[in-house]
């Protein structure tokens, strides 16, 4: 859209632990969830005090918790991300056909993944930028049906300034109407009704600002919050 | 985290008429008699139930017949030692029953648990019981397409659970109780020993937690079996 | 067929021991087995010395054993017929979508069911005589698709002395093309490309008398065995 | 009973060029190195091999892929901390790849294992992934047909493993292994700890004997994950 208005400045939006941190409030304690590999990993730290989530990892893990320290992985014990990891008291294996029936038969609570680009219609690419190269889709395209909400967690742009929130992908799909809610840099939008509507947004932003660096309209239905984190 | 009940009747207290309900075990084993009792005290009517049996005797899925509790019943194997309250009523027109070949049973809640609506299997291929399903042929030979199935409720035995859910069974009394955990929009259990989280080794949890919403200790449960042998029938919780 | 032949004296057919244990004979050490409720699982008595077949219930239990001694019947350890049994070393337990797994995957090396009705194309008939009553099916349909060898072991005819051995089947069918031989009272026989073939027969009883009671055609393609059993 | 083998070579003596192999694993863990490297020393070419992934350095299916044993790979993420072996071979055009989703991949699998030619899944309904494959409805809700996969061969990597096949994991080295087993005409297992008959628990039996049909003892497997790390490689069954 329009690229007349002022630039953000590097500050002017949240860092990607801010986003983690704000994806964060929102899951219930003892919500089972799984957060998508890199990035969207950084969810978990930042749970509120008093809840604790269940984190559900592809590879047959549930109730896993941190890293262990430097020298002491078990590297038969790690997350879909290949990372060691460690278990809470109530944790469980799980062979792969079971761990995607938790996925495919919707007995996650919520699911939180990266994105490159998310339409309007809750249609998310996130796998592939083209043909070239080594595909690679592992569980993404699982991960995005059968979760009870499927998040996405991302920068608002790309690095060269291009939205990622668009009308239509471009990309090669994941799936198709599966997303309905977008933690950005910039904004907490719901997907409704094939519409992109907006919930919070950072309070020194404008709505035309905002709207200039989104690729298809923002509708508000109730008064936008203010998207304020901690200093993270 | 904590999914524990204070008893049986709060368990299974959201259970209403109409519901769809999935009740473990096969034949004498596995069955959750004191949450079905529980139930019976509540008295939901216009239940669908869907167990491996229909009953056996004067207690448990039998006692909830009787009860006039159970509009269909959806199962494999409608006989029984004592098959008397289903049978009366089935041949009076008073009960439907959707028969289904075992392990199609046993495949179609697990396909409800696991999110694959269809699936295709040989098992029926040319019998009554898979008239008027859809056909289809795959490397030469022909399959039968099937649903899957789901509940609102599962009502389960397990042996022990801890506070997440996480079970594990006896011996045969596993049968249909894990995947029937996996198919209900709510699951709840009673187990003879509930411990704490951590303690069940998470290299032997059967039915991982997930798939659990309620969990009630009952400590020395009945076994239908041993019930049905001793001539024992439900009274309003009590067994003479 | 013909009702003018010598009827057979009451000798002169197996018992349901012998007809088990002639079952038994063909079962190889190591085989993992499913035998019918009811006769058929009488053929588990009599397995050949210094053979061992690992025997599956449907409820999910693999390698059980004989029935406990009365008065130690443990009734959460039960067979598909809902008898007690007991554990063999090397036993395990596991769910019915995983027992039938077993069943419908192809991993049994042999399945033994009675019948009502086998017909020559190896159609099964042994759920339901007609169509009053309350119907059951419990695990027959599934148990005649998967194993690598179904067999049925019947009386050759009903208590009436109709043939149970048949062009086609007229009661309500369990399976389609899915028997491959058949152990009866006075003989054994296979069925090769929609034909029953006869193996071996009682030697005391003549093709014209086994023929007569026999609802299709016999064809013999090798000399045809003597049938004898130990009296049992 | 006793499905026991001499060794590693013995137990994959029968995998010969042509056929097609599941192999266990996930990322670093649960993989059957000694197997692998075993059936790199046999060297039957033309395999298609079924993987969660395609290798990762130059050890297990990486050394396969660079030893020229595989036309084919079927898999979900053919990516890896260094996936040099697969990467150059697929740029080249010298190996063919089917990208499959992770939990179609073991749906797949499962069904195989379990008798079902074809099931439904949400997964991949509208992207390039579903290409060609049959659609279908239920419930208003559109649904992708996959096929069942089997295998030749699965080769399989367990904790603890009886002389009937019975077997254990190691944490989530369970991941595609018990699958595995299921699908494949001939499962090839090796195992930390070979015990009698009796020696497991049959409540804590995760893969059945009936799936299993050779055992090897490999009493302190290589993990797949600390080779990498270690910048191990294979050459000829030593590891310098």
């Amino acid at each position: 859209m329009s690229s007349a208005l002022p630039t953000m400045t590097e500050d002017a939006k949240l860092s990607s632990a801010q986003m983690a941190w704000r994806a964060a409030q929102d899951i219930r304690d003892g919500a089972y969830v799984n957060l998508g590999i890199g990035f969207p990993e950084m969810v978990a730290r930042y749970q509120p005090p008093g809840r604790q989530a269940i984190f559900h990892t592809e590879n047959g893990i549930l109730d896993f918790g941190d890293a262990p320290e430097p020298g002491k992985e078990d590297w038969d014990l790690i997350n879909a991300g290949k990372k060691a990891v460690t278990l809470k008291p109530g944790a469980a294996f799980f062979h792969h056909a079971d761990s995607f029936a938790m996925v495919r038969g919707g007995h996650l609570d919520v699911a939180i993944l990266g994105a490159l680009q998310v339409s309007e219609h809750g249609d998310l690419a996130n796998w592939r930028v083209g043909s070239k190269g080594v595909p690679a889709v592992g569980g993404a395209m699982d991960l995005v049906h059968g979760a009870k909400q499927v998040c996405v967690i991302t920068e608002h742009v790309t690095k060269t300034g291009e939205p990622k929130l668009v009308e239509k992908c471009t990309f090669p799909l994941t799936g198709v109407a599966c997303i309905t809610r977008i933690y950005t840099s910039f904004a907490v939008i719901d997907i409704t009704a094939g519409r992109f509507v907006l919930r919070e947004k950072l309070p020194g932003m404008s709505m035309e600002q905002l709207q200039a660096q989104t690729g298809a309209k923002l509708h508000i239905e109730e008064p936008v919050g203010d998207l304020v984190t901690p200093a993270l | 985290m904590d999914k524990r009940s204070a008893n049986a009747a709060e368990a299974i207290s959201a259970i209403e008429d109409g519901a769809v309900v999935m009740i473990g075990g096969f034949g004498g084993s596995g069955a959750p008699i004191e949450l079905i009792h529980a139930l019976i005290d509540k008295r939901p009517r216009n239940l669908t139930v869907i167990n491996n049996n229909a009953g056996n005797g004067r207690i448990g899925i039998a006692a909830m017949i009787d009860a006039g509790m159970v509009a269909k019943m959806i199962c494999s194997f409608p006989k029984s030692s004592d098959p008397r309250a289903f049978t009366e009523k089935y041949l009076a027109g008073e009960i439907a029953l959707e028969l289904v070949p075992q392990g199609t049973l046993a495949e179609r809640i697990r396909a409800g648990g696991a999110g694959i609506p269809a699936f295709y299997t040989p098992t029926a291929y040319g019998t009554e019981l898979a008239e008027g399903k859809p056909i289809a042929e795959f490397d030469g030979r022909p399959y039968v397409q099937e649903r899957w199935l789901k509940a609102d409720f599962a009502i389960i035995k397990a042996d022990s659970g801890d506070t997440h859910g996480n079970l594990t069974y006896n011996k045969a009394a596993r049968n249909f109780n894990p995947l029937m955990c996996m198919a209900a929009a709510r699951t709840i259990v009673q187990v003879s020993r509930l411990v704490e989280a951590g303690g069940i080794d998470p290299e032997h949890v059967v039915t991982p937690g997930i798939f659990v919403d309620r969990l009630v200790q009952v400590p020395n449960p009945q076994q239908e079996e041993a019930m049905i042998r001793a001539g024992m029938q439900y009274e309003g919780g009590i067994y003479p």
